[in-house]
């Protein structure tokens, strides 16, 4: 078999630039996050520092292999599910697998990851890491709603489930699904909020009451394998909201451009709003969102 | 001026004959009793006397007496007058019978001064181990337990403080102002003198 | 039990010293806030004296906090439980002394019930002196925290470690009966 | 001698000799239950592509068996699953009694189901249903005292199936004059209309039950949860499949083409969604592991009537694919909890936890069944929910998807709620001198693991068959690749990319994971975690499994608990008080019983004309 090896580049290079993506981000949002507190917070190279310093932990400990393999099944999970994205709208680098993989295959490996860490986070033992895993995986049930929804409303708009058929249907600026169906679009934010956890929805991993929640008994590489994964896959998700919504990228300028804009809608929500209950946040999952997205799904089909 | 005190303290005295009354000031009324007389007298201020708020309690050590002081202090709502009771019992091997019955916040104090003073509060069945950890010494509230002593035998004490002893003297010494006479017979002895 | 390397020579590795100065900037702290210093933790930590600009930053959980900061007075109650979240953090790990009760016992220098110097039982990095000490002092014992580990001093899990015995025989000193596992990280 | 009558007798033989010889040499009755199931695995793969057939007749009635690429497809599953489950219950069953009447059940079940699958015409199609409804039942009674309510509800419902098929059966005699099912499909068109909804409604109802459809569902939990494991395994795995057997024959042999087969196909398809929507709601808040999987299966047979009642290729596809990996990985998980129950004695969630490391085995069975079941790639159970999922999109079911997505991502609750009380969290006392269970109830649950992960990486194995099955029940077709997913848009999911990406990265991530700081990593106990400075004590218990989801239950405590309750609690009343009557009329006096078939069928065959006015 012939092997393309500007593939196989690709392949090596995507995770690479989605960590360093990924880590910028975050470094952005608690800078911009301290702004608005009225500080002057750390710089934005502030979670390289983090991951390094995690990474370089001298000692670390672990209750049992299956905890070992949680980070493990969680970064699986967010660079398979970012190689089935395609990153860059028609380059051969940067479209991965994604020819060989479609939108429902994307909603189940991204939970994937989730399930696995849930089980590593279980044979911590710890009761608080536990209430975290049991809030996390019912607001997953609340917001996975609207988000089948807009996908739903998308695909049977548009007669296809691929990412890369999406993309050629918004080859212009009008063409961008956000004008086309613009309730799929907010109901696949609203879905959005509840997916990257932050303020309202972040109950699951709320660190007062719940002393960092699931990820407690996680320190030393373990915490800094599941910082990485969590970076790339941030990055995974908004590279898929952008190519679903805002009609992917050309090349990296607009992508850093379009992700950054969509990633300040979750941020800026989080900073100015007090924290949901787990029930309250599934309730507003079941409320609105999901009226939208049926909304949507009628406008589609007359 | 004082007419509700004195109702009260006549009241009290016709019920408990033995009781020296004596009130302070108003709206302080001070009993002494003896202390198998202090069950049915806080029944009694709380239920007929309607002193149905329970302030404080507390303890002395009269260590010259060889006795040890409960002071409970009782309060009236509608006068808003404070009812002073002590009263004396032994102080080796104390005994009191608890009077968590009354009011159940009574437990907690009778566990503090379990610890603190050694008094066995009979029927108070969750006297033991309350804030000192592991305590093997006697009571340390008791005014024959030198503190300092069992701190200087159990604690490292960090070199450095001798010239701390007497704050006036060190200030004097180290800005020249002299000290004044009556601050002379305050002065600390220093840890290395026992 | 196995030796984390102590970096006995001065010349640092290059890759130690970019570790260290990841170290140096990035520190989760553990406040232990029973003493009344806890007080000072909020303002340090919010906007007016913003520590989160040196990389200092809350943690919820030993297992993944670089510094412990004890905020004043220890009883031997709390000593214990201080000592068992010490051994639950990850070395490299630093503990701070805040205000005087830790330094010698401060105003309790004679009490009963408090240790006097927290250095005999847990190895402090840095004193932080003062009764309590302002939010400015509080970020400069930090800095000077920073600059131990940049020079690659910052190693008291090691002391810890191999002065284990000498420890053990302190707090055992204060903690009569002794129920703790072994020290496991 | 590969025939069917072979195949019958062997396995109804064996059930009896099991029973006269399983006191006289007790070692000799599991060498010949699972040998007799072996062997007849093995004839019923000999058959395949044959057309062999036989016909015989007794009396009036003549009998007709047959090898469909439809039947052959059950039979396997029923095959591979009764050696396992025999070999799983050699062990589990070991310190019981009455074996040889459980074995004889057992088999006799399995006979029954091989006689269903290979019956040609009606009557004895229906008499292999009932010897498949009486051991069912027998096994439901087995265990214990209490079981005996739990089996009586089994039976009524049973019975009103049995009844409704049998009139189903008279009416369809009495119109084509003819058992045989050849006439039957081919001439179904004659009858007036009337009957012919009366029939396929009679039929759907009575195969409804076995296969728990919604509201003829109530027997299953109980029944599945005090029948013995591994003929829960069997009960859930591959007996419930009669019922999705005998509901796509009657889809697709006689409902097809009428003028009302679009109502049907949509009932059936919202039938199937609430099942599953409803069933799983239902299982999140169980507390007993076996109840939990048994409304976790009802659910999933709510997705495989879906798929059939779809009827499109890919859905129908999808539907038994899903029939397949629902047998095996279900067996899977029922005989997990099983071997749970041979060690600890109990299968209440919220009294064990931490088996992790006492059997690591049967926690990577319930590991591989629980991706299964969620259907996470790369394990089989993505293959069947993709395939389910473009098939409802494309077929314009755009609020049935959802519901059936609501349904499967709700069911990560209890699956993560049964992985997590039973084999992580702390490791308490109690369970410090655990073993593993022993190797014969071990292999069995590791090989169907396996199988998931081989069925998921390759889905072409299952869907090669299935295609030939699907032009049997009509002329559906629809590509397959070894391991590439089409759906009816061009897309396509390439399991072989899939597997590859996992594989390496989780390879290297695994590696990279191990040897860092390798020497510096250590286990610590589960004891050994942050509370806050506190050493808890040896007994000092610190899981978290009473009401695991709390949150979710007050969330949906306005929205829907409450309907389910509702509903679930009127049928459980409505049984409750019909056994009061039902005790007249089942006397448990066999001449009874054919004295009521008897008047039923008189009544019938004399008021027919009336009814539905055709000469008999």
């Amino acid at each position: 078999m012939d092997i393309n090896w500007l593939k196989v580049l690709g392949l090596i290079i995507t995770p690479i630039i989605a960590f360093f993506v990924g880590v910028t981000y975050g470094g952005l949002v608690r800078n911009i996050t301290a702004r608005i507190q009225n500080r002057f917070g750390p710089p934005v190279y502030q979670n390289f520092w983090d991951i390094i310093k995690l990474y370089s932990k001298k000692t670390s400990i672990h209750h049992g292999w299956m905890q070992h393999l949680g980070p493990v099944f969680a970064i699986t999970a967010s660079i398979t599910s970012l190689y089935f994205i395609p990153v860059l709208r028609d380059s051969v680098l940067f479209s991965n697998l994604s020819f060989s993989g479609d939108l429902i295959f994307l909603i189940y490996m991204m939970v994937f990851g989730s399930l696995g860490m849930a089980m590593g986070i279980g044979q911590t033992g710890n009761p608080n890491s536990a209430i975290g895993v049991s809030r996390g995986l019912s607001m997953m049930v609340g917001y996975e709603i609207p988000f089948v929804l807009a996908l739903v409303s998308i695909m049977i708009q548009f007669h296809t489930t691929s990412l890369n058929d999406l993309l050629a249907v918004q080859s212009k600026f009008t063409d961008w699904i956000i004008f086309q169906s613009p309730i799929a679009f907010i109901t696949g934010i609203l879905a959005f909020l509840g997916m990257m956890g932050y303020k309202p929805f972040d109950v699951p991993i709320a660190p007062a009451e719940l002393a960092s929640g699931p990820v407690s008994e996680f320190g030393g590489k373990y915490l800094a394998l599941m910082q990485t994964s969590r970076s790339i896959f941030t990055f995974a998700k908004l590279v898929l909201f952008t190519d679903i919504f805002l009609g992917g990228a050309g090349d990296f300028g607009t992508l850093v451009v379009k992700t950054f804009l969509l990633y300040m809608i979750p941020v800026l929500t989080g900073i100015v709003n007090p924290r949901f209950r787990t029930e309250q946040a599934i309730r507003f999952f079941w409320k609105w969102p999901t009226a939208l997205g049926i909304i949507a799904i009628l406008i589609v089909v007359w | 001026m004082l007419e509700k005190e004195n109702k009260f303290s006549e009241q009290i005295q016709k019920t408990f004959h033995s009781a020296k009354i004596e009130i302070k000031r108003s709206k302080r009324i001070s009993v002494q009793l003896r202390s198998d007389l202090i069950p049915p007298f806080l029944s009694y201020a709380k239920e007929l006397l309607d002193f149905k708020h329970l302030s404080h309690m507390s303890c002395v050590d009269w260590l010259e007496d060889n006795e040890l002081e409960l002071v409970f202090i009782l309060m009236n709502y509608e006068t808003s007058i404070q009812i002073i009771a002590k009263t004396r019992i032994e102080r080796e091997n104390a005994q009191f019978v608890s009077l968590k019955k009354f009011w159940p916040q009574l437990e907690t104090y009778e566990r503090e001064f379990h610890e603190m003073y050694g008094i066995n509060f009979e029927g108070n069945d969750r006297l033991g181990e309350f804030i000192l950890e592991d305590w093997n010494n006697k009571p340390p509230m008791l005014r024959d337990f030198d503190t300092r002593k069992y701190a200087n035998e159990t604690y490292y004490q960090r070199p450095g403080r001798e010239d701390a002893q007497n704050v006036r003297e060190t200030v004097s010494k180290h800005s020249g102002e002299e000290v004044p006479e009556f601050a002379k017979k305050y002065s600390i002895r220093n840890i290395d003198d026992e | 039990m196995v030796t984390p390397n102590i970096n006995e020579k001065d010349k640092l590795r290059i890759r130690e010293i970019v570790e260290n100065f990841a170290r140096k900037h990035s520190l989760w702290v553990l406040a232990y806030g029973t003493g009344c210093g806890a007080i000072e933790i909020p303002p340090t930590m919010t906007s007016r004296y913003d520590a989160e600009r040196f990389g200092i930053r809350g943690s919820a959980t030993p297992r993944q906090a670089d510094v412990l900061l004890i905020t004043g007075y220890l009883s031997t109650k709390t000593l214990k439980r201080v000592i068992r979240t010490y051994e639950q953090m990850q070395a490299p790990k630093y503990v701070i002394g805040f205000g005087s009760c830790t330094i010698n016992g401060g105003m309790y220098w004679d009490s009963y019930n408090t240790i006097n110097a927290l250095d005999r039982y847990l190895p402090v990095d840095v004193y932080i002196n003062g009764c309590m000490p302002r939010p400015e002092a509080v970020i400069q014992g930090f800095i000077k925290l920073q600059n131990i580990i940049a020079e690659g001093k910052g190693n008291g899990a090691e002391k810890y470690q191999e002065n284990l015995e000498w420890y053990r025989e302190n707090q055992k000193k204060i903690i009569h009966n002794w129920q703790m596992p072994d020290y496991n990280w | 001698m590969i025939s069917i009558p072979a195949l019958l007798t062997l396995t109804f033989a064996a059930g009896v000799l099991v029973f006269i010889i399983h006191h006289t040499i007790p070692i000799l009755r599991d060498v010949i239950a699972i040998t007799a199931v072996a062997i007849s695995g093995y004839i019923i793969w000999q058959l395949s592509g044959t057309t062999s057939s036989v016909q015989f007749s007794v009396g009036t009635f003549s009998f007709n068996w047959g090898v469909t690429q439809y039947s052959q497809l059950f039979a396997l599953l029923v095959a591979v699953l009764s050696f396992f489950a025999l070999l799983y219950s050699s062990a589990f069953m070991a310190k019981r009694d009455r074996l040889g009447y459980f074995y004889m059940n057992f088999l006799f079940a399995i006979g029954a189901m091989y006689g269903i699958v290979y019956s040609q015409d009606l009557i004895s199609l229906f008499f292999f249903w009932e010897i498949m409804t009486w051991s069912s039942f027998m096994l439901t009674i087995y265990c214990c005292e209490e079981a005996q309510s739990v089996g009586l509800k089994y039976f009524v419902f049973s019975a009103i199936g049995a009844y409704s098929i049998l009139t189903a059966i008279v009416l369809i005699y009495a119109g084509l004059d003819s058992f045989q099912l050849t006439d039957v499909f081919a001439n179904f068109n004659s009858l007036s209309l009337g009957i012919k909804i009366t029939v396929i409604v009679l039929l759907i109802i009575g195969f409804g039950v076995k296969s728990a459809m919604m509201p003829l569902h109530v027997w299953a939990p109980d029944a599945y949860e005090k029948s013995p494991s591994p003929f829960t395994a069997i009960f859930s795995g591959a007996l419930s499949k009669m019922g999705i057997f005998g509901i796509g024959l009657v889809l697709f042999k006689l409902a097809a083409g009428q003028g009302f087969y679009p109502y049907v196909q949509e009932i059936l398809a919202w039938i199937g969604g609430l099942t599953a929507l409803f069933a799983t709601f239902y299982a999140v808040f169980q507390t007993d592991a076996k109840k939990l999987l048994a409304y976790s299966s009802i659910g999933q047979l709510g997705y495989i009537i879906t798929g059939l009642a779809i009827g499109t290729p890919l859905s129908i596809s999808a539907a038994l694919f899903l029939t397949i990996m629902h047998g095996i990985f279900k067996s899977m998980l029922f005989l997990a909890v099983g071997s749970v129950y041979y060690r600890t004695g109990t299968t209440n969630m919220n009294e064990i936890s931490g088996l992790i490391r006492k059997m690591p085995y049967t926690f990577i069975t319930v590991l591989f069944g629980i991706i299964t079941v969620s259907g996470v790639p790369p394990l089989a159970g993505f293959a069947g929910k993709w395939m389910l999922y473009e098939s409802l999109i494309q077929s314009n079911h755009y609020f049935l998807v959802v519901i059936i997505f609501f349904a499967s991502t709700a069911a990560f609750l209890y699956l993560y709620r049964i992985i997590f009380s039973l084999f992580l969290g702390q490791e308490e006392k109690e369970i410090e001198n655990i073993k593993e269970a022993p190797l014969r109830m071990v292999v069995p649950m590791i090989i169907l693991s396996i199988s998931t992960l081989v069925f998921g990486v390759f889905p072409g194995l299952l869907l090669k068959p299935i295609s030939s099955v699907m032009k049997y029940l009509g002329d559906f077709q629809h590509p397959w690749e070894t391991s590439v997913l089409f759906n009816n848009w061009g897309n396509l999911v390439d399991m072989n990319t899939v597997i590859t990406s996992i594989g390496v990265i989780f390879l290297l991530a695994l590696i990279f994971i191990t040897i860092k700081g390798y020497k510096a990593t250590r286990y610590v106990t589960t004891k050994d975690i942050h509370t806050s400075g506190e050493i808890p004590t040896e007994n000092e218990n610190l899981t978290y499994a009473v009401d695991f989801y709390k949150p979710f239950e007050r969330a949906l405590g306005s929205v829907l608990k409450p309907s389910v309750d509702k509903f679930f609690t009127y049928f459980g009343n409505l049984l409750e008080e019909s056994f009061e009557h039902l005790r007249y009329i089942y006397t448990g006096n066999g001449q009874t019983y054919a004295m009521y078939v008897m008047v039923f069928l008189l009544i019938l065959f004399m008021f027919s004309e009336l009814i539905f006015n055709v000469a008999l």
